[in-house]
């Protein structure tokens, strides 16, 4: 039994790398927002979907005028993605400005922007659906692949007990692009005095007003930061998999939200690792729950799994893996 | 007799020694006064009384019998209350909720009672309303018994706190700078009003406080903290003149006359 | 105009006289027009302006309540819309019952919670697997389908096993805080979903994503209830008692102890309130009125999957509370009402109307765009425009006031006079 | 309640077939196809209903795959009482509690694409389908798995759906008798993208066959990233992943993938060419097979409804005499399949036919073709 | 007392403002000259804190106008008003909680681009404030009270303004604190900020103020140089006790 977890798990370690980093950058999203509006923004899995659909839509156009033979992949890969995390990170903005600042101009309730997140949510998956629908006929889109070298590492031959791996392209650029995502965000939030205003918001709106901060173009600079990242994610997304649906965004959205508390909502770190850990326990419990329970609990219990890890994880430590404890001063 | 007896009380936080080694006793039905420089760990001492912090190590007894590791809720119910430096009101509820939330534990009737009519349980919610009625009279809240407690403006949240603390009917009543935001005009009605708390409650009174004219006038007792530890105790007199507390507290220009 | 205005919110004889006038017209065009889910819906509106009349709460349920119960029946049974607009009815009542089971945990104890379906499945579930053949997978003893005449004993069950969850949730929920419940709430949810959708091994106990079918219609003295007009009733009956509890416990010690949680935990503790028993509390109550309804559901649809328990299920149920307004009792059953009949009947409608002018050349639109798949699109555009529009919720929560005046005099012709009665509780005993 | 008027009036009486089938969420496009399908038959009989003072239309509706809302919507059709017939739903589990509904209104079904065993099991009068079941199709595949593939160990998949899972089950119990090992049996979630997980645990198996149960969106993705990690033995599916979304989601990977299905290629004969052409022209898209199912659901249903108003002399029938028409049909020639009901409302000549991929390009390659037992 | 055109520093006409339908002024009337300590006193209510809002743009009033420095700053959102050189110390202290006591500094000095400038400051404030020093990395929440007012005091001096508003900045402080609160407002004073003091101190504001204001549901009721309203019988009885 042993065994066959060993000898899969580099392979598991990389799959669960891939769907990990995506679910960091798309909780990063959240935990911004959430940090910064105490809102869970239930639209932003759909900006994700969008930021994929404006990237496959680029790419096709591309296509139509043949200008994917005549350059190299990275470059028309770049191109996409930023055109895709542009329109995207704009899109946040425009869905702040229609969606949440009236409602913050009002005082509604917290929970209140709840419902019009769910509503914008919606609106964003059919309004795609009927555009891909109209365009091509079908909306489960099928990109054309733009890393798919496929690479095998014979690790096998230097580790026996372990069996070989292989991975696309597309999983190294996974790798670096989110990475570098990560990290320069990790920068902007902690190092600079943007960052630091995102911060002061997020703990003290009025207050932070009165330090000469706008705080409205700090919440759409935010807006624009989080979206604009869950689009370029989408890209990703789209081309590591290859298939993109108007729906991606749900379950995508709840798993990574899922990830940010995990490691501690409101938390730029925590959101990177909780996203890497869940994408590799998911991956881990799909490839070995059988295994493990002798086939009394299959892959499908792997979110099960998940959830019992995170519950777990809030009960021994409620404020996440990374968050730190604020001791309410009384 | 000591009603609340605190022995060598200390409390940490990471490397920060918040108070340390702590003894006081506190009489019966006196008014004690608990002072010292900001950050000096006067609050602090209360959050542990009171349950909200573990003291790091030490004892506190009430009648002889330890508190230390009971929940907050459970303080409560062994009579103990307080008010807040930073004001905590149930801001979406009104004033006369606010004195029924603090007459919770005191109230027998079970949910289930509620739900079936019994009488006994609508009985006794007619009382507590009606003694809550008298309790807001008694601090000067009556007019705003069904304001939002949100509403408010500082002072009468502040007066709204001591009538939620007393109306669960407490042996020790935990002040915490009951006449922050007030003018000497308020704090003088605060003054009176503490004063008759003690006798017409029969509650022993423990206040932090900056203002030192109403520390002086009410207390019968004075601990001083300074950087956790305990620099003097007295009465108002011997604390007034202490140099120690001079230094560290009052500052030269600060001793008033009564 | 404004005057007479004025004039007409002061006086409760012309409202009463306006309000008769209403529903009888209403009740007549819907009489008169069986099809016509205007009719319905104007008729159905009565109830919204009976809240508003000035009249006393007594008598505003009794005449609610005829309506409800004698009136919109009696009046739409005469066509064949009748089981229709009863469906949208119970629909209404088994959401307006949840919604005020997670408006007891969301609104009054401040619980975020984003699993809430998870207590309607498991009291489905308990119902299905109990009336059908499903039970003898597992069961030891017993002929299984348990005969339709149990199901009454079953909504209590539903409530009971659906309570016994909600405090196994509240359980690692005492140690987490605000937002972090959402997500652990999220988290159980659908970890019930998952396991009802896959206990069909090593033991089948909810036969997995195949669903229970063929379950056992509920039995009333020897007769099988099977129409929606029948379960009508049903869910009326349970909602009605929900509504009791629920405004019962709001204003009790109970439900100050909730609100309290809610508003300051650390001031609630101080003020002497058990967290973990309140929040408990709060838990099981919610979560038993969607057993209870879980269990109807089982028996009207007559079968059960796991896909009628999904996280979106939950959200939806979240936004029946909070477009209601949160905290709000009339709020909420109102924003379940708006959602669920937005959803089952109206939007359909729309769209069946669209598809009509389209089909009759009316109006040409692209296969594409066809007004048949727009529904939940227009119902996302509705929501947001609602909740700008309504930042409060349809019916924003308000203290109950209380009667200064009289509570005044008792208070001076109360006994002793003294300030606070004698008997002071002794150091009291551990809670 | 039933239809009151009479076929006798100058006004043509408006006759509705009621389609419910999923039109928006993540499973809308096999429900637009089907409601599609359905759509253009109604169209190519409206002439001949005109013929007898009938206006014959159609009246769709969006289940949204949700139980809830499907048994509502059918509480809407039975209110309609120029609705004399559904043709739906896709999803089992939707149309299981929603034919509870038409049933007690006597409003006939006649289901394209709902293979769950429990549909026709429960034994309701008005509840036909013209598919096969999973106990046919399930075992129908096993057998050529295991006899002509001749696969020993099998890994098997499914999405843990009513559909996909009762499917695979069939599959496997079949499968594990006929002697092969069954080296996994694993449940994927619907709407993921990312299978790697699941088929690293294949790989380690080492089967030599993988069966998924399921709809191609997830099956695509399985065959295509099962390719990735070396997997290049044959995968098979069933009905679900009879779609040309199947090779555009796949690509090169689908070549070595089986799939069951009940639908021949309609494209060989010249009635399903003209259907397809039909199709084209009428909505844009190219037919999928389940496009095919919506058409023959909606033309067996037409018929029998033509059956039932000629049998009351020209004039409306009731509701109930459409639904016993319909259950009497014993041969009607569909573009995709021949329909005649049993007792039960199961097709007596649902076939199966299995059909490989040998290269990206749909339709695939007819291998074999099993009838009923 | 006014300036070359005329017009004062700071000037409320007619100001009225509003918490939804509660009517928290009514009409104020007030002005400040470069280079005063102004003092504004009332009992608990009076409509100090709401006046104070009102200036900083927190509160937006309903109608009446506000002059700084000869420009109309009604309107303006409280960023734009602290960019003009208004800084507010807040009722209740508002520290932000879970930035650290240095980023609290540094963020009262958000305009301020130059670095250098932004220590040198900052030194200052320790000069005042040396437990501040000695906390730079504790989180702003778990400060004492006392310690989270000089923090307070401390961020909005980071900002250097022209106009420095104080809402009740003793409260909460030890009298030896309370002391060097109003020495720090004269000093800044001397170098040329001017103040707005709202107190309930009053004593001692109207001692350090050249001249105040008395507030009473929401209307400015008396006005006059400190000294005369220190001796001004319906003051003491009011306010001093
Ligand atoms: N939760 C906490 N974490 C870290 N340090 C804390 C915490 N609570 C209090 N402190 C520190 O402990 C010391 C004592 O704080 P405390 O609140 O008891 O002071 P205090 O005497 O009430 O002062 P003040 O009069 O200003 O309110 C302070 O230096 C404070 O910064
Ligand atoms: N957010 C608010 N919502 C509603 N009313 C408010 C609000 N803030 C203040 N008020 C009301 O406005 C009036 C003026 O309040 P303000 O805070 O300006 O008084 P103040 O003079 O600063 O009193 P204090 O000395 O207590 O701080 C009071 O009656 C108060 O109840
Ligand atoms: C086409 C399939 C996805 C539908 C399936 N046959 C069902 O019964 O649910
Ligand atoms: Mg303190
Ligand atoms: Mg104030």
């Amino acid at each position: 039994m042993l065994q066959q977890i060993i000898q899969i798990l580099p392979q598991v370690l990389v799959d669960g790398l891939t769907l990990g980093f995506i679910y960091a950058v798309v909780a990063i999203g959240y935990t911004l927002v959430y940090g910064i509006l105490e809102l869970i923004n239930f639209a932003h899995g759909d900006v994700f979907m969008t930021g994929s659909f404006i990237g496959a839509g680029v790419l096709f156009f591309l296509m139509s005028i043949g200008f994917l033979s005549s350059v190299p992949s990275l470059i028309v890969f770049i191109i996409v993605i930023l055109i895709a995390a542009l329109a995207t990170g704009f899109l946040g903005v425009g869905i702040e400005r229609v969606a949440y600042r009236p409602l913050r101009r009002r005082n509604a309730p917290k929970l209140i922007a709840l419902i019009t997140s769910i509503g914008i949510s919606f609106i964003l998956e059919d309004v795609v659906r009927f555009i891909a629908e109209l365009k091509t006929g079908n909306y489960i889109i099928t990109a054309p692949s733009l890393f798919k070298t496929q690479y095998h590492l014979n690790i096998h031959s230097i580790m026996p007990f372990f069996h070989n791996v292989t991975f696309q392209a597309s999983f190294l650029v996974v790798l670096v692009v989110t990475v570098v995502m990560l990290i320069s965000l990790d920068i902007f939030v902690n190092r600079t005095k943007w960052g630091m205003a995102m911060r002061a918001v997020a703990q003290d709106r009025e207050t932070a007003s009165l330090m000469s901060i706008n705080v409205n173009r700090v919440i759409s600079v935010t807006f624009f930061i989080g979206s604009a990242l869950g689009g370029a994610t989408g890209v990703l997304f789209m081309i590591q998999y290859g298939t993109i649906d108007p729906y991606i965004g749900f379950i995508l959205g709840i798993k990574a939200f899922t990830a940010a508390v995990l490691g501690g909502i409101g938390n730029i770190r925590g959101a990177m690792l909780g996203g890497i850990l869940l994408g590799l326990m998911e991956m881990f419990a799909a490839a070995n729950l059988s295994t493990i329970t002798h086939g009394a609990m299959g892959a499908e219990y792997k979110d099960v799994f998940a959830f019992i890890i995170l519950i777990l994880v809030l009960i021994f430590k409620p404020e996440g893996l990374f968050g730190k404890a604020v001791v309410e001063k009384v | 007799m000591s009603i609340l007896e605190v022995k060598n009380l200390t409390k940490q936080f990471g490397g920060l020694t918040a108070t340390s080694d702590i003894s006081m006793g506190v009489e019966k039905n006196s008014i004690t006064a608990v002072i010292g420089p900001n950050g000096a760990g006067k609050t602090t001492f209360f959050n542990m009384i009171t349950a909200v912090y573990r003291p790091t190590s030490g004892d506190i007894l009430l009648n002889g019998k330890s508190l230390v590791g009971l929940k907050p809720h459970q303080v409560s119910k062994f009579g103990i209350t307080r008010t807040f430096q930073n004001i905590r009101l149930f801001n979406e509820q009104t004033v006369l909720d606010n004195v029924l939330v603090g007459m919770h534990q005191r109230l027998k009737g079970h949910w289930v009672g509620t739900l079936l009519h019994f009488p006994n349980v609508k009985r006794e919610e007619e009382n507590a309303k009606i003694e809550a009625y008298k309790i807001l009279e008694y601090v000067g809240l009556e007019e705003y018994v069904n304001e939002n407690a949100g509403n408010l403006a500082y002072g009468a949240q502040r007066r709204l706190e001591i009538a939620r603390a007393i109306a669960a009917k407490p042996k020790v009543l935990l002040l915490d700078e009951p006449a922050a935001g007030m003018n000497p005009k308020e704090t003088q009605k605060l003054t009176d009003l503490i004063h008759d708390m003690r006798t017409r409650l029969d509650v022993t009174i423990i206040l932090i406080e900056h203002d030192m004219k109403l520390v002086m006038k009410i207390s019968d007792f004075i601990y001083v903290l300074d950087h956790g530890e305990l620099i003097a105790s007295g009465v108002p007199e011997e604390i007034r003149n202490n140099k120690r507390v001079i230094e560290a507290y009052l500052g030269k220009g600060a001793v008033l006359n009564g | 105009m404004r005057e007479q205005i004025s004039k007409f919110s002061q006086s409760p004889k012309a409202q009463a006289i306006f309000f008769a006038a209403y529903v009888i017209v209403t009740a007549l065009g819907l009489y008169l027009m069986q099809t016509s889910v205007i009719a319905f819906l104007l008729l159905l509106f009565s109830i919204l302006i009976l809240y508003y009349l000035k009249l006393k709460t007594r008598t505003k349920w009794l005449i609610g309540l005829f309506i409800i119960a004698v009136v919109v029946p009696l009046v739409a049974s005469q066509g064949p819309s009748f089981q229709s607009y009863m469906e949208v009815g119970t629909l209404v009542g088994i959401y307006a019952a949840m919604s005020l089971g997670l408006n007891v945990v969301v609104g009054f104890a401040g619980l975020l919670d984003l699993g809430f379906i998870a207590f309607f499945a498991v009291g489905a579930y308990t119902y299905a697997i109990f009336a059908s053949t499903q039970a003898s997978h597992f069961m030891p003893f017993g002929h299984y389908p348990l005969p339709g005449d149990t199901f009454w004993l079953f909504i209590l069950i539903g409530a009971i096993i659906a309570s016994i969850f909600g405090i196994l949730l509240g359980i690692p929920v005492l140690r987490v805080r605000g937002d972090y419940l959402a997500i652990v709430t999220l988290g159980f949810g659908e970890i019930i979903r998952i396991v009802l959708n896959n206990m069909d091994h090593p033991i089948n106990i909810t036969n997995g994503a195949l669903g229970i079918s063929s379950i056992t219609p509920p039995n009333f003295l020897g007769i099988p209830i099977g129409n929606s007009s029948q379960f009508y009733f049903i869910v009326l009956g349970i909602f009605l008692v929900v509504i009791y509890i629920v405004t019962r416990l709001e204003h009790s010690k109970l439900g100050r102890a909730w609100k309290a949680v809610r508003d300051n935990e650390i001031a609630a503790q101080a003020s002497g309130i058990p967290l973990v028993k309140t929040k408990l509390a709060a838990f099981a109550i919610g979560a038993s009125f969607s057993g209870m309804m879980g269990a109807v559901f089982a028996a009207k649809q007559m079968y059960v999957d796991a896909t009628s328990f999904t996280y979106l299920e939950s959200t939806m149920i979240l936004v029946m509370v909070i477009l209601g307004g949160m905290g709000s009792v009339p709020g909420v059953i109102l924003g379940a009402a708006v959602v669920t009949i937005l959803n089952t009947q109206v939007l359909t409608d729309l769209s069946n109307w669209l598809t009509q002018l389209s089909t009759n050349g009316v109006i040409s639109i692209p296969d594409a765009l066809s007004p048949a798949k727009m529904q939940r699109l227009i119902f996302g555009i509705l929501l947001v425009v609602f909740a700008l529009y309504r930042t409060q919720g349809l019916i924003p929560h308000k203290n109950r006031k209380i009667n200064v005046e009289k509570l005044k005099k008792e208070a001076s012709e109360a006994p002793g006079g003294a300030l606070l009665s004698k008997e002071r509780a002794e150091t009291g005993g551990t809670d | 309640a039933s239809g009151s008027a009479g076929g006798g009036s100058k006004a043509k009486t408006v006759i509705k077939i009621a389609t419910q089938t999923p039109l928006s969420g993540p499973e809308a496009t096999i429900g637009d196809a089907l409601k599609l399908g359905a759509e253009l038959a109604i169209d190519d009989q409206k002439a001949a209903f005109a013929k007898k003072g009938f206006d014959l239309q159609i009246a769709p509706y969006d289940d949204q795959a949700d139980p809830k809302k499907g048994v509502a919507n059918a509480q809407l059709i039975a209110s309609d009482s120029s609705i004399l017939g559904v043709v739906g739903h896709l999803n089992s589990g939707v149309a299981i509690p929603s034919s509870e509904v038409y049933d007690k209104n006597n409003i006939v079904m006649v289901s394209p694409a709902n293979t769950a065993t429990a549909v026709t099991d429960r034994g309701l009068k008005t509840v036909n389908r013209i598919c096969a079941r999973d106990d046919f199709q399930g075992p129908a595949g096993a057998n050529y798995a295991v006899n002509t593939l001749k696969a020993k160990k099998i890994f098997v998949i499914q999405d843990k759906t009513a559909y996909g899972s009762g499917l695979a089950q069939a599959f496997r119990d079949q499968a594990a008798k006929l002697g092969a090992q069954i080296v996994g049996y694993e449940g994927i979630t619907v709407g993921e993208k990312d299978f790697s997980g699941v088929i690293s645990q294949a790989v380690a198996q080492k089967p030599d066959l993988i069966y998924f149960g399921g709809v191609y969106a997830e099956g695509g993705l399985i065959i295509k990233q099962a390719r990735q990690q070396g997997l290049n033995i044959p995968i098979m599916g069933g009905d679900g992943m009879d779609s040309s979304a199947t090779v555009q989601i796949a690509g090169d990977s689908v070549k070595n993938f089986y799939f069951s299905t009940v639908v021949g290629d309609v494209t060989k004969t010249a009635k399903g060419k003209k259907f397809a052409d039909d199709y084209k022209a009428k909505f844009g898209k190219n037919i999928e097979s389940y496009s095919a199912y919506g058409y023959d659901s909606a033309s067996v249903l037409l018929q029998g409804l033509m059956n039932a108003i000629d049998k009351n002399g020209g004039k409306l029938p009731t509701r109930q005499a459409v639904a016993q028409a319909v259950r009497a049909i014993t041969n009607f020639d569909g573009i995709a399949t021949k329909v005649g009901f049993d007792s039960k409302g199961d097709n007596n000549f649902a076939k199966i036919y299995i059909y490989k991929f040998n290269k990206a390009a749909y339709p695939a390659t007819q291998v074999s073709e099993i009838t009923k037992k | 007392m006014a300036n070359e055109n005329g017009t004062h520093f700071l000037e409320l006409k007619q100001v009225e403002s509003f918490y939804g339908k509660i009517q928290a002024l009514n009409g104020i009337d007030l002005y400040i000259n470069e280079g005063e300590i102004v003092t504004l006193i009332g009992s608990n209510g009076a409509g100090k804190s709401t006046t104070l809002k009102s200036i900083s743009g927190q509160v937006q009033p309903k109608t009446g106008t506000i002059l700084f420095d000869g420009t109309d700053i009604t309107k303006n959102a409280p960023h734009q008003t602290a960019l003009s050189g208004i800084a507010q110390v807040p009722e209740g202290r508002r520290i932000f909680p879970r930035l650290t006591v240095r980023e609290n500094l540094q963020i009262g000095a958000f305009s301020v681009k130059d670095k250098k400038v932004v220590s040198e400051r900052m030194e200052r404030v320790f000069g005042y404030f040396p437990r501040l020093k000695e906390r730079l990395e504790q989180k702003g929440g778990t400060m004492s009270g006392g310690e989270q007012q000089m923090l307070a005091i401390g961020r909005a001096l980071m900002m250097k303004p022209k106009l420095l508003m104080l809402d009740e900045p003793s409260m909460g402080l030890a009298p030896i604190i309370v002391e060097q609160i109003f020495d720090i407002v004269k000093e800044m004073n001397k170098e040329g900020m001017t103040i707005l003091l709202v107190e309930q101190n009053a004593f001692q504001a109207l001692q350090i103020a050249n001249r105040g204001y008395v507030i009473q549901t929401g209307s400015i009721v008396l006005e006059g140089k400190g000294s005369e309203l220190m001796t001004n019988e319906q003051v003491r009885e009011a306010y001093l006790a």
